[in-house]
């Protein structure tokens, strides 16, 4: 009856125990879910953030597993080719599952707080990270696009999730339009891709370039460039940031760090996946333009940090000019760069989730003025020198991974000869540390009439900032053990 | 790793212990209870005091005529980018660390933060960890990492325990210094990287200097990043804007480890990494150099006769100073090198305790304003004379200390720089001139209502401030076991600078002290 | 010839369309253009030969998303939907102009290569007319694209859960916290 | 299955003509059928509820809705004020033309037995016997089918009043909600036929009464397509759009003259074209014993009973069955038609997908079974906490 | 004159402009999602350009995946207009519990 011809068609092969993080992450989304649904009185903050940490785990454990079946047996790919199981891809699920515990933690004292409803938040959270892991790993543009879209859409929900402020709802729609514009962007440049090399997979893109030579490059160029400004804005890569501060000032705290943290760590693989490993034989074409991207990323970065009183907004700009220094790193279009690249999104995840952390507890309603830090490192001695050393690090100081993080950068810049930019990008760690002094400053420098807020203190929160505050020193003295994760996680897919 | 042989034989890593008793000593008063304030500053001192007897031993078993550097330890830090924990002294750093060493307990000691003392202790002890490094440190990228990790603690402590004006002055010194030391990273990671070759990538600094890899224009760049940093920290003078700021808005303890430790920094870069990494780079910079020392040694001393805050004074006056060394460090002979070296720890010394006392007379009178004091000199006798020796070797009256330093750095400077030597020599003139204008209008004349009160000397700041005076006066009286652990580690280092330039230093007059021992390259 | 007409005439009510779309003030207006620029584009692939698609876009495109549109704008009513403004960028003219004049300089581009062939990549599939086009898109959809494919569950699923969470009615939250407190 | 053969070889002036000859009779053939269909229903209605319905114009009243449709063309055209002027115009047309649109690609005859490929031969050219046959046939219907939606919702919304606008909003969003259930329950279809086409769907079924899918996929979709259908159409027992109690007259209170006309029109012409598809779909086309003469004639009048009957059902429910509450319908459509059509869909797909590999039959049918005990517990489970949650906030409200 | 891909490409492109400059100049964020679904058109066209020039069905493929998440970014993107207009004073939103039933 049937058609045997429709009936009788067989699949792909598919690798389950590489997609078992993704599985595990929507199969604890679709529990919360499920669960909140069916018996609302048991889906306590308590039971989303115990699953989605056991969740993080497990999908944690498989990635560690997954490391070492791939340090052995090479990197492969699994149905039919759209999906990377590489080093690359293996870094940056652990990264984002890093992440995702993080934020789940530090969500945890957040939505009680604030009267958010936890099992959605989760369940999206969940799945967002789900979108990063895939947008990391996908050997397909299309794939990463639908990653991406997955992990965007997720943010735009949580971030409109906070119901009593009309900012949290308005930088929502703000981040939403201006998302789709750059999806959009993002989509054409994939067009493009495809109508020059014949497919938007990866492997194949990349045997293409490198056995053809175009009679004019016309189409190809125009898709690079489309790709570098979608994934812009993704990244919050000037001059396509001005979404950054508005969304990130509006945006609930863990949110932001979620934000700030995960969507640009995946931004950056997408970003180091398609121009350092599909279009590696035309670094020539793409790197003077990432470079420029850098340069201005960098000097807006830090020249507005400076400008703005909101720590949360301080914190955006200061997010854009780490976005530049990684930039500097994939301008390296090197192996060496690529590292530098991995290992500064590790150390700056963690500095960044840390310093949220931090941002988060500092009172109810989000609001973030610098005053509200006043004193703190009289009342809270503990916090205010933890955050102290995630700002600090932030800026690049010695004994803090940030500094061996930007240290990397520059030797990569400097082995690609790109002493101007890596100039730059030391100066401008100057003009942005004087951004992270006025915070630290007005934590410990109280002056006659100042009264800070107290912050509203839970022990996720506290475990979060510890853990970050020390991920970020021990790194700091002794990077050796994450320099050669992020070295081992180089070799990226480029062969079917 | 050739080097992992060279690693000294001495069984005790001294010198990693130098660095990590301070760290243990800042931690250790971290995890004191809250409710014990008086705690922590003695046990802050007891730790600083280790690490100053420790600083002794290095001074007591360093080998005299060894040229090259000592006490070596080299541990593997970071093997995939060529880091390595390389530490070791020799003649010029030698008395620095024992500087660093001796100063930071005495400020412990003397000065009361009145708030706070725990983490004011705990910074002041890794001001002393991170200074010990900066000193030892034989590794390009620990260097780096000592020298601006000394920013932190200072930073914490003319922000937590500053002036008034805290805020800016605090922020400020960080910029600059920061600001010096980023294109100098840039600078760190090109030599390391043009120098490696087909070799490994080393950021071992004896390993570098030896290789001399790098083009003639590439080397003068990297040397201009590496100057620039150290010039800011000296400070030479158009980048000396944060100087007086941070001294006078900085606490006394601040103040004083700022002048005797933390502005070596930038000589004993210039030395160190300037002359021994880029010896053609230095030739070829080194008119335009020390010009600038020479300016600084005059404008600072024009400038600091303006001033009318007694602390902002006493800045100035580490401005002129330093123009000194640097003069004496671009003079490339000798004599001026061993000067500019015996200098720096003259100027600590008797800078350091110039802050010391003019924090002791803020705290008597709360006010540092020249026109607001008169006379004390009657009202305090003790006091005064501690003043007077410290201003005179300041001056660089003979029989002390001041003396034998600028003396060298003159002499031997006016071999290579004679029109520079000559204008610098007014500083020293200068120097007399603002700095007994400046006692006479403070010590003598008639006391006011206030000024009799002033408080004289306590025993314990009787106590504090000997130490100074010893070596003042016995630096003075027998500069002899300085330059002679000096000398050979300067030689070295001039035969290194003529090896590698066209330089040649004109042979003039005998050793001062020692016989000269023309160390070949191949001695390390 | 009939190509060119075919084209020429879909080309036409694309960009009225897309103009009307940006410049009507109403937004339903807006919708309805955008409607038109659809079935302009569903017969631009009626002429490629991409007839599923043609009916897939009016089917999701004109029947789902715009009407989903049209629905919210009469949930809210007329005059809130028009009078809904919301300042994205600073500066947000000068955007649009840069925006434009960069996206006219790549538009230049497009038109220079306006020839045949443009692409100079070989087939990888092949693709058929008819019953045919259908059967190989299924087969694409399933085998090569298939992880693809099965990720849209996935964005389905958060787009469900994002509707849900936003339109609904907040919980009560706690009672230290005034309902409006925050509202500015 | 490569379409209509008439243009196999090319397009020539004479297929062009044939083209135009069938529009032509489709068009004709809608517009009449539509105005017997008007007469049908009133004549049906009354008769069950025992009065005598439209009998003075024409024989049986059969002129009955001539005379109507002469009376709407010469009223006044109405435009309320606040009505939006283009949109308001535009709307009968987008509900009118769509209506037309979806008949295209019925096939009103051809043979289909054994052999025969369904084609009828006019002057010598072989054809189907519709209007056309795109290979994507069946989409098409959803297709207008969801256009359809945008002239009632477009004509509440321009009318610029308040119970237009309510209507339009229901209307809209019942069908919307009903297309889900209506397109799943064509995918079982499509999944039996292998193709999309409308003449292909047909040419499936053909062979014996046990060939049609309403047979042969379980009588689940038709009945899920069926009750979809009518809620599509807004007729009873789901024209809440229309509720005269609560909306006045719905989306085309503001109607008037030769445009409510077109709205009139549409709306049977749609029940027409909807009992002509489930024809196709479930009923196997013009399937039907060729009794003897012409065989191209007996298809015809089949396809043309089977339409009948459909007419009939839709009259009946209208006379017999209470219009649903809104919540209600909402209630079968989302939690009843839509997981029913699904597990239908399902269990239809792991049939052919076991016959296709051969799988074991307890392991697939059990996997089903337990699969539905979970599906079906979950949903329960579900469906009452929701019940909960809901009557938590009304105690609360 | 005969049609070639790159016609279509300049089609979508301009699409694709249209779109984007739109969602610049309109303040109104139901508009700018329409100038968000004509950028997705544009790219669509491209695709099935594309797909037909290389007689490649992938292009055709790919745009299903758009419209899903078209489909997705418009019901989120409502949700979001919705939400914002729900919770400002005098809300009409509300008012249509009406349709409740």
């Amino acid at each position: 009856m049937g058609d045997p011809q429709l009936f009788g068609f067989v699949g792909p092969s598919v690798n389950w125990w590489a997609l078992m993080p993704q599985i595990i992450l929507l199969g604890a989304a679709l529990a919360v879910l499920l669960v909140s649904a069916l018996a609302p009185q048991r889906a306590s903050n308590v039971f989303t953030t115990v699953t989605t940490l056991c969740a993080a785990f497990t999908s944690f454990v498989v990635a560690i597993g997954l490391w070492n079946d791939v340090k052995i047996d090479g990197p492969s790919s699994s149905i039919a080719s759209a999906f990377g199981v590489d080093g690359f891809s293996i870094f940056f699920t652990v990264l984002i599952l890093i992440g995702l515990a993080t934020t789940a933690l530090l969500s945890h004292g957040y939505l009680e707080r604030e009267g958010m409803d936890p099992p959605e938040f989760h369940a999206l959270l969940l799945c967002s990270a789900a979108g990063a892991i895939v947008m990391a790993s996908a050997n397909d543009l299309i794939v990463m696009f639908l990653g991406l879209e997955a992990l965007s859409i997720g943010i735009y929900v949580m971030i409109a999730m906070h119901h009593r402020r009309s900012e949290a709802r308005e930088s929502a729609i703000k981040y939403f339009v201006l998302g789709a514009f750059s999806s959009a962007f993002l989509l054409y440049g994939i067009a493009l891709t495809y109508g020059a090399t014949g497919s938007t997979n990866l492997v194949h893109v990349r045997n293409y370039l490198d056995t053809v030579v175009f009679r004019d490059q016309h189409l190809l160029m125009a898709a690079m460039a489309l790709l570098l400004v979608g994934l812009s804005f993704k990244v919050a890569a000037a001059p396509f940031h001005f979404w950054a501060p508005d969304v990130y000032q509006g945006a609930p705290s863990p949110v932001t760090g979620w934000m700030a943290s995960i969507a640009k760590a995946a931004g950056f693989a997408a970003l180091l996946r398609i121009f350092f490993a599909a279009f590696a034989s035309h670094d020539v074409d793409w790197a003077p333009i990432v470079g420029a991207l850098a340069v201005i990323t960098l000097v807006v970065g830090a020249v507005m940090a400076i400008l703005q009183t909101d720590v949360k907004r301080m914190l955006a700009f200061s997010s854009v000019s780490h976005a530049g220094y990684i930039l500097v790193a994939v301008h390296s279009a090197s192996a060496a760069g690529t590292s530098a690249a991995l290992f500064y999104l590790f150390t700056y995840t963690l500095m960044v989730l840390g310093s949220f952390a931090v941002v988060g507890a500092m009172g109810i309603d989000d609001e973030h003025p610098l005053s509200r830090y006043a004193g703190l490192g009289r009342s809270r001695p503990v916090m205010a020198i933890g955050f102290t050393v995630l700002l600090l690090a932030q800026a690049g100081i010695p004994t803090t991974s940030g500094f061996i993080a930007k240290f990397q950068v520059i030797a990569a810049a400097v082995d690609n000869k790109s002493y101007f930019i890596a100039g730059v990008s030391m100066v401008t760690a100057v003009i942005g540390a004087f951004m992270y002094l006025r915070i630290v400053m007005a934590m410990y420098v109280v002056d006659e009439g100042e009264e800070g807020s107290s912050p509203i203190w839970h022990w996720t929160t506290s475990v979060v900032v510890i853990a970050a505050v020390s991920f970020t020193i021990v790194v700091g003295l002794v990077p050796q053990f994450l320099i050669e994760f992020a070295q081992d996680a180089v070799p990226i897919l480029i062969r079917g | 790793m050739q080097l992992l042989a060279a690693q000294s034989a001495a069984s005790f890593p001294v010198l990693n212990a130098l660095i990590i008793v301070p760290i243990a000593g800042a931690l250790v008063v971290v995890l004191l209870p809250n409710s014990r304030p008086e705690l922590m500053r003695p046990i802050g001192a007891i730790f600083a005091s280790i690490a100053g007897a420790l600083s002794l031993y290095v001074m007591a078993q360093f080998s005299v005529h060894d040229p090259g550097f000592q006490f070596q330890s080299i541990q593997s830090w970071i093997p995939s980018l060529g880091i390595n924990w390389h530490v070791g002294v020799d003649g010029i750093s030698l008395w620095l660390v024992v500087l660093t060493g001796l100063i930071t307990p005495i400020v412990l000691v003397a000065v009361d933060p009145h708030h706070d003392p725990k983490p004011y202790t705990a910074w002041l002890l890794m001001l002393q960890a991170g200074s010990f490094g900066a000193f030892l440190a034989l590794d390009l990228f620990l260097f780096f990492v000592m020298f601006e990790i000394v920013l932190v603690p200072m930073y914490m402590l003319i922000g937590g325990w500053g002036y008034d004006d805290r805020r800016y002055a605090a922020t400020k010194f960080f910029l600059y210094t920061m600001a010096g030391s980023a294109l100098m990273l840039v600078a760190i990671v090109s030599v390391a990287t043009l120098s490696s070759g087909s070799q490994d990538i080393t950021f071992n600094v004896i390993e570098l200097a030896q290789r001399q890899a790098l083009s003639t224009n590439t080397a003068r760049l990297c040397f201009l990043a590496f100057v620039l940093a150290f010039v800011i920290k000296v400070p030479v003078v158009p980048v000396h804007t944060w100087l007086p700021d941070a001294h006078t808005q900085a606490p006394t303890a601040g103040s004083v480890v700022l002048a005797a430790v933390m502005l070596k920094l930038g000589t004993y870069g210039l030395l160190r990494f300037g002359l021994y990494l880029f010896p053609e780079a230095s030739v070829w910079a080194a008119p335009t150099l020390a010009t600038l020392g020479v300016i600084g040694v005059v404008y600072g001393a024009i400038v600091a006769t303006m001033q009318k805050d007694l602390k902002r004074l006493v800045a100035y006056s580490s401005v002129a100073h330093m123009g000194f060394i640097v003069l004496g460090i671009f003079a490339f002979t000798t004599q001026s090198l061993e000067g500019g070296v015996l200098q720096m720890i003259n100027h600590g010394l008797s800078t350091g305790a110039l802050f010391l006392l003019v924090g002791m007379l803020y705290e008597r009178r709360k006010t540092r304003a020249i026109s607001e004091l008169s006379g004390i000199q009657s009202a305090a006798p003790i006091f005064a004379g501690v003043f007077t020796v410290a201003m005179l070797s300041s001056i660089g009256v003979p029989g002390l200390n001041g003396f034998v330093g600028e003396f060298l750095i003159l002499i031997g400077s006016y071999e290579t720089r004679r029109w520079w030597t000559v204008i610098a020599a007014t500083g020293v003139i200068l120097a007399a001139l603002y700095l007994l204008w400046a006692y006479q209008r403070v010590f003598h004349g008639e006391p006011t209502a206030d000024d009799e009160k002033t408080a004289d000397l306590s025993l314990k700041e009787g106590l504090v401030l000997a130490p100074f005076l010893v070596g003042i006066v016995f630096l003075g009286v027998y500069p002899k076991p300085l330059l002679e652990r000096i000398e050979p580690a300067v030689n070295d280092l001039i035969s290194h600078l003529e090896y590698h330039s066209d330089y040649v230093q004109p042979h003039l007059g005998d050793p001062v002290v020692v016989e000269r021992d023309h160390g070949s390259e191949d001695d390390h | 010839m009939v190509d060119t007409v075919v084209f020429i005439l879909a080309a036409a009510i694309c960009l009225t369309g897309a103009l009307g779309v940006i410049l009507a003030r109403n937004p339903v207006h807006s919708a309805l253009m955008l409607v038109m620029t659809l079935f302009g584009i569903a017969v631009q692939f009626v002429a490629q030969e991409a007839h599923f698609l043609a009916a897939v876009q009016v089917i999701v495109y004109a029947g789902a998303i715009v009407v989903l549109f049209l629905f919210v704008i009469m949930l809210l009513g007329v005059d809130r939907a028009q009078n809904l403004e919301l300042s994205v960028l600073p500066i947000q003219k000068w955007a649009a102009l840069l925006f434009g004049a960069g996206s006219l300089a790549m538009l230049g581009v497009l038109i220079i290569v306006v020839k045949d062939p443009v692409t100079g990549a070989e087939a990888m599939g092949g693709s058929a007319t008819g019953d045919e086009n259908v059967r190989l898109l299924a087969r694409s959809l399933f085998s090569d694209y298939v992880y693809a494919f099965e990720l849209t569950s996935l964005l389905l699923v958060i787009a469900v859960i994002g509707a849900v969470v936003l339109a609904r009615k907040p919980k009560k939250v706690l009672d230290s916290v005034t309902e409006e407190g925050s509202e500015a | 299955m490569t379409g209509d053969p008439l243009f196999i070889d090319g397009v020539d002036l004479g297929d062009i003509g044939i083209m135009a000859v069938k529009v032509l009779v489709a068009f004709t053939f809608l517009l009449v059928a539509t105005m017997f269909m008007v007469w049908f229903e009133r004549k049906l209605i009354s008769d069950m509820q025992n009065r005598i319905g439209p009998n003075v114009a024409g024989p049986w009243g059969l002129l009955q809705t001539f005379a109507d449709g002469v009376k709407f063309f010469f009223k006044e055209d109405l435009r309320p004020e606040n009505a939006d002027p283009l949109v308001f115009r535009l709307a009968p047309y987008i509900a009118a033309v769509t209506a037309f649109l979806s008949f295209a690609v019925v096939p009103i005859g051809g043979s289909f037995g054994s052999g025969s490929s369904g084609t009828v031969t006019i002057f010598g050219r072989e054809t189907y016997l519709q209007v056309a046959d795109p290979p994507i046939g069946i989409l098409l219907l959803l297709a207008m089918s969801s256009i359809a939606v945008y002239g009632v919702m477009l004509a509440g919304w321009a009318s610029g009043s308040k119970y237009p606008l309510i209507g339009s909003v229901r209307a809209s969003a019942q069908a919307i909600s009903y297309e889900a259930a209506l397109g799943m329950a064509t995918v079982v279809v499509v999944i039996l036929a292998g193709t999309l086409s409308t003449h292909g769907i047909v040419a499936a079924q053909s062979g014996g009464i046990t060939r049609w899918f309403v047979v042969s996929s379980g009588i689940v979709p038709f009945l899920v397509f069926l009750i979809a259908a009518t809620a599509e159409l807004n007729r009873p027992p789901f024209d809440l759009v229309e509720a005269e109690q609560e909306l006045v007259g719905g989306f085309h209170t503001e109607y008037s003259s030769i445009r409510f006309a077109l709205f009139f029109l549409a709306e049977f012409m749609n029940v027409i074209t909807m009992s002509a598809i489930m024809v196709t779909l479930f009923f196997g086309g013009p399937a039907g014993p060729i009794l003897f003469g012409m065989t191209w004639f007996w298809p015809t009048i089949w396809f043309l009973l089977k339409v009948l009957v459909f007419l009939f059902v839709f009259v009946w429910f209208r006379a017999t069955l209470p219009r649903l509450r809104y919540d209600q319908l909402m209630h079968l459509g989302w939690k009843v038609l839509i997981p029913l059509i699904l597990f239908w869909l399902m269990f239809i797909s792991l049939k052919e997908l076991r016959a296709a590999h051969n799988w074991n039959w307890v392991a697939t049918y059990g996997a089903a079974f337990i699969a539905l005990v979970i599906g079906t517990a979950l949903l329960l489970a579900g469906l009452r906490a929701g019940d909960r949650a809901f009557q938590d906030e009304l105690e609360e409200a | 004159m005969e049609i070639t891909t790159g016609w279509y490409l300049v089609l979508g492109a301009l699409l694709f402009v249209i779109g984007g400059t739109g969602l610049l100049i309109r303040r109104n964020p139901l508009v700018m999602l329409m100038c968000v679904e004509l950028m997705l058109n544009g790219v669509n066209l491209s695709f099935v350009a594309f797909a037909r020039e290389l007689d490649d069905i992938g292009g055709q493929t790919v745009v299903f995946f758009v419209l899903v998440v078209a489909a997705a970014e418009v019901v989120v993107g409502l949700g979001l207009v919705v939400a914002i207009l729900r919770r400002q004073p005098g809300t009409t939103a509300d008012d249509l519990s009406v349709l409740k039933g």
